[in-house]
């Protein structure tokens, strides 16, 4: 906007305001805005601030429960975990960060949730990551987005000290120029510590802490995340000038320090610069507070020479906070930050009224009502058409379908969905701060001790493959299979955050593959009584080809009232029965072999029955819990054979079993069924199957295959490209 | 023929190591040192040091964050 | 029996010390911008990333105000234990052998990796209740503890490590098939001549609860404790 | 005065980073590349060159495993 040739509409245009929101703006202003004024307004009503293709979408979500304390609206949802403690939650996109620079997009995205998370008052405990890219074997590109975006996660989770306890990554073709990189963050903290971002008390101070101010991601907000990437000249080229670089080494020492100010309950309120930086955070907390703030952009600490005034208001460089402050309080404020070596500067204040007043040596330049920066923001109705037919590409087939059992069972073990993760997590530290009581690859869930030796348990799901063929069953099949994976760690839900990255609303399919996907998400939380306290949204994940697999992902937290009852997925026993627990009626559809078989992501879902499900959940997690279940495993991608594989290898002890007449052994119906062992008499209630013991895993009439083969198929799946 | 790439991180983008160089010296008594930036060096031997370009802008660096120049090297 | 674990900006596994040194002592935090040990009997430097290990790991941490104490500590004597970024920081202060480089897979590595005691004598490792206590033959006792790091390949030149082998200064490898970082002749620990000060890539803290892994780690802490117990306290 | 100091691993010690890109560039067609090494590169501005080997010695580089050579910058 520099460019001060450009024309007026060529001007709101590039800054992605279409002309009737730019109509929009005069009207409510009554004048037309200056340029500080509309380079806010663009960041504040683009669609990642603003919401419009989705806010009221959002609200079919419940989000009432026993133990939530904030739901969203704040920075992170948070629950109550007893012991006068709570856990803070949220997970969050840096797609189209991360499609332009792997590395540093997915580093800074674990960067912005963990400050969501300590924006609340809680110690980010465990970061979790859900990852999306193309097919491996056939694209380079989506290689180096794998090897860059672990090392990125891994770069920032593990320099700061908080352990990446989990995750799940998926390979799908519609992801090739589109990854996702989806990060999620769990804190803790005592309620006295929890704080909201509503400002208060005019006459308050507004102190901005950590990073100097540079032009990192100016407009990154409009140009980054509400375009379709591919959309822009040359692609990523465009983009160039606007990556940020994440600096873990200051956001520890931020992080460190607004807890030691919230300890002292030396602050009013706290908030992360995110998305449009002090643009976006103050007019959220004036928002919330119904207050004015006032601040000087000729006050805030700068990292470059010669930045315009609306750079240094849109400037999304990292590791930064906002807080406001009672003036007596303001030298303690800084003397904190001063021990910690936190940059930190009263830039503003609070004031009665609704207006957002920007100043520049003493000189007002931007002066704007801040509900019409926060609520005036159009919201669009979605405009939903089912799509009939095959949206997308039929993936390349790996198996003719003329393979033996046991072929296909190698197969799916092998294949970069289902092979093991371990080349992944290896780079990542799943054990500092000391609370890790299960570790990836050891439950289905991570669980984390609370200092009463009570445990929380969180788990990350969403099978795109699935949600495309039936966007509302494919949704509530992510809740249920997270509510499954606590289950098998003994742990009861306490609330869920979502992440629903799709393509462009704008088309009518799209529109329908989030209204359904959003209904299923909601329908599935409704009957499991879990309630959504937090989330985000990520839409116009597009290539030229048509948009991404439709990826709600879910992440859950639960609590379980015995860190060392925690349940673990391999089997632990020879000579304990195999049990299958759960109302089981799997299908072919969308399932791991229908890929390999080259068919495309198409048909209906196998139906769930709520009232089942429920019973099955409680019955696995009040068993782990009281230890007459020695393991539970859920059954999903790859059914019931690369289930029973997955408790051999983890066990590194074979079983042999007889599957129930006529069900599909490689059929899916996630969230549903479990495998447990355990001693006989436990196990009487339910269909014994089999038992553990021996060194391969025999499936009568079906296959025999080695323990050895099984390992080694499902080892080198990723290894080889990673 | 020998040859040196110097790697700097671009202008204006993020160096926090550079900060922390800056920061650490004058406690080691050292003062009077500024603009401190910390890249990267590539030595290597060329047969074709007209492909050298190349190669940096598709492996050696990282054109969106870093900024190079190629010098003949000393040796 | 007082361990204090210095705290640097960046360190991460601090807390994790502390809480392990706890369970074996009394255990105190030492901020890195004070001149003072508060008397500690022994000084944990920490695992994490030190100023962001930002240069080298371990190279501007080296120079925070409390090490001058730790050195002085060190030279009298006192017990000084390096774990991870903290073993880097004693090598960077000279006040241990060698160097430690990037991972050959240039990765960060967590892994839970099988360590062999080549010495059970001496502060560190002389409890860890090991019979013959010296250069014991193969097979030699294991420990389970994990490693995490990305900067981990112990180096020193060569003439140096026959040095220090013949010395008895190398405490701890990694079992053979074990070593995640190509540290040369799989050194996972070495102390320094006068056998108080060590420091290692693995993470005891990380390994002194079999709810969370292992509890091998807690030994060497308990060596820690009894050493300082019989030859200082008494 | 602006100075460039170049830090590259000794002679001798494995650099596994200069065989990663020895062994990368092949494969995007870049033959006849041989003897890569992989250094840091720091430039700053000093009031005062003379300390600069001092600066080296005690934080800049570590003796044991790094060489060292000073260059006035270009700028
Ligand atoms: N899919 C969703 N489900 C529930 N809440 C959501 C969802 N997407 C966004 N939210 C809520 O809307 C608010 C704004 O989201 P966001 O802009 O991501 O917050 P921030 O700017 O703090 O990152 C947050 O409270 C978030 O929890
Ligand atoms: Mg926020």
């Amino acid at each position: 906007m520099s460019s001060s040739t450009s024309s007026l509409e060529e001007r709101y245009r590039q800054l992605g305001l279409t002309d009737g929101e730019y109509a929009r703006i005069i009207e409510r202003l009554g004048r037309a805005p200056g340029d500080v004024e509309l380079a806010m307004l663009s960041l504040m009503w683009s669609e990642h601030c603003g919401y419009k293709h989705s806010r009221r979408l959002l609200r079919r979500l419940p989000n009432d429960g026993p133990h939530v304390l904030m739901g969203p609206g704040e920075n992170a949802g948070v629950v109550d975990v007893g012991g006068g403690l709570a856990v803070a939650f949220k997970v969050e996109s840096h797609n189209h960060p991360s499609a332009v620079e792997p590395f540093q997009g997915a580093a800074t995205g674990v960067g912005g949730i963990l400050r969501d998370v300590f924006a609340v008052g809680a110690r980010p405990i465990a970061v979790l990551d859900s990852l999306r890219f193309g097919e491996p074997r056939s694209s380079e590109r989506s290689r180096y987005l794998l090897d860059r975006a672990v090392a990125g996660i891994g770069h920032y989770g593990n320099s700061i000290g908080v352990p990446t306890v989990g995750g799940e990554i998926y390979f799908e073709g519609s992801y090739e120029q589109n990854c996702l990189v989806n990060a999620m963050c769990l804190g803790l903290a005592p309620h006295s510590r929890l704080i909201r971002s509503a400002a208060a008390g005019p006459g308050n101070v507004v102190v901005l802490l950590g990073a100097l101010t540079g032009r990192d991601g100016i407009g990154g907000a409009s140009v980054l995340a509400s375009a379709e990437l591919v959309g822009s000249e040359g692609g990523d080229q465009a983009k160039r000038p606007s990556v940020q670089i994440g600096d873990p080494f200051t956001e520890k020492k931020l992080l460190e320090c607004c807890l030691e100010l919230l300890d002292r309950e030396l602050l009013v309120s706290l908030q992360d610069l995110g998305a449009a930086g002090l643009t976006s955070a103050a007019s959220e907390m004036a928002s919330k507070g119904g207050v004015s703030v006032r601040l000087d952009v000729g006050r805030v600490p700068l990292r470059e020479p010669g930045m315009e005034p609306f750079e240094i208001m849109v400037s999304e460089s990292q590791e930064r906070m906002l807080c406001v402050v009672e003036p007596e309080r303001v030298a303690d404020v800084l003397g904190v930050c001063e021990r910690w070596e936190i940059l930190a500067t009263t830039i503003g204040c609070v004031a009665d009224g609704d207006s957002f007043q920007v100043l520049d040596a003493g000189v007002v330049i931007a002066d704007l009502p801040v509900s019409v920066l926060v609520d005036d923001c159009p919201l669009y109705d979605l405009e939903p058409v089912p799509f009939a037919g095959a949206l997308y590409e039929a993936p390349a087939a790996v198996l003719t379908g003329s393979e033996t059992p046991a072929e296909t069972l190698l197969a799916l073990l092998r294949s970069p969905n289902l092979a093991s993760r371990h080349p992944v997590f290896e780079q990542y530290d799943p054990i500092v701060q000391s609370r890790t009581v299960r570790r990836p690859d050891e439950a289905d869930a991570a669980v984390l001790m609370l200092p009463d030796s009570s445990a929380i348990a969180v788990s990350i799901d969403g099978n795109g493959r699935r949600v495309a063929c039936d966007p509302r069953r494919g949704a509530m099949e992510a809740v249920y299979e997270c509510s499954a994976n606590l289950a098998c760690v003994g742990a009861e839900p306490l609330g869920l955050t979502n992440c629903l990255n799709f393509g462009n609303p704008e088309k009518p399919h799209v529109a329908w593959q989030l209204v359904e996907a959003v209904e299923g998400l909601a329908l599935a939380c409704e009957q499991l009584g879990v309630p959504v306290v937090g989330g985000n949204v990520s839409l116009y994940n597009e290539a030229p080809t048509g948009p991404i697999f439709p990826t709600p992902v879910v992440g859950m937290v639960g609590k379980l009232p015995h860190a060392e009852a925690a349940g673990r997925l391999g089997f632990t026993l020879a000579g304990d029965a195999i049990a299958l627990v759960g109302p089981f009626e799997p299908s072919a559809v969308g399932s791991e072999l229908s890929k390999l078989r080259g068919l495309p992501p198409v048909g209906e879902l196998p139906v769930a029955d709520a009232a089942r499900i429920r019973v099955a959940h409680q019955a696995v997690r009040s068993r782990v819990r009281s230890g007459a279940f020695h393991s539970a495993h859920d059954v999903a991608e790859g059914g019931v054979a690369v289930a029973l594989a997955e408790c051999c290898i983890a066990a590194g002890l074979g079983a042999s079993v007889l599957l129930p007449n006529g069900l599909d052994p490689f059929g899916e119906a996630p969230g549903r069924a479990f495998i447990v062992s355990g001693p006989r008499e436990a196990l009487a209630p339910f269909v014994v199957i089999g038992e553990v013991g021996g060194d391969a895993l025999t499936i009568d009439g079906l296959l025999e295959v080695p323990l050895s083969e099984l390992r080694d198929a499902r080892d080198a799946g990723l290894r080889e490209w990673v | 023929m020998r040859a040196r790439v110097l790697v700097r991180p671009k202008a204006g983008i993020l160096d926090p190591q550079g900060q922390a160089v800056e920061r650490a010296l004058p406690a080691l008594g050292f003062d009077g040192v500024s603009n401190v930036h910390v890249g990267r060096l590539i030595e290597l031997d060329v047969e074709d040091p007209e492909r050298l370009p190349e190669m940096c802008e598709r492996l050696l660096t990282n054109p969106l964050i870093e900024d190079y120049e190629i010098v003949a090297s000393a040796q | 029996m007082r361990f204090g674990i210095v705290r640097f900006p960046g360190s991460c596994d601090d807390i994790d010390a502390l809480q392990a040194a706890a369970r074996v002592g009394e255990a105190v935090l030492l901020w890195h911008a004070d001149h003072d040990l508060h008397e500690v009997d022994a000084v944990i430097v920490p695992g994490g990333f030190s100023y962001g290990d930002y240069l080298r790991a371990g190279a501007i941490a080296r120079f925070a105000p409390v090490m001058a104490e730790v050195e002085e500590f060190a030279r009298e004597g006192g017990l000084v234990l390096g774990i991870c970024n903290g073993f880097q920081v004693l090598c960077e202060a000279g006040l241990l052998p060698g160097a430690l480089l990037p991972n050959v897979s240039l990765k960060f590595v967590f892994r839970q990796v099988e360590l062999e005691v080549v010495r059970a004598v001496g502060p560190f490792t002389g409890s860890l209740g090991f019979d013959p206590p010296t250069h014991p033959a193969p097979p030699f006792p294991r420990l389970s503890i994990p490693v995490k790091h990305t900067t981990g390949r112990y180096y020193a030149p060569d003439d140096e490590l026959d040095r220090l082998e013949a010395a008895g200064q190398v405490l701890l490898r990694y079992a053979p098939g074990h070593n995640p970082n190509g540290s040369l002749r799989d050194i996972a620990g070495v102390c320094n001549e006068s056998r108080n000060v060590f420091g290692l890539m693995p993470h005891p803290e990380h390994a002194v609860d079999p709810l969370t892994g292992s509890a091998d780690g807690r030994r060497i802490f308990e060596s820690m404790r009894s050493h300082v117990e019989q030859h200082v306290l008494a």
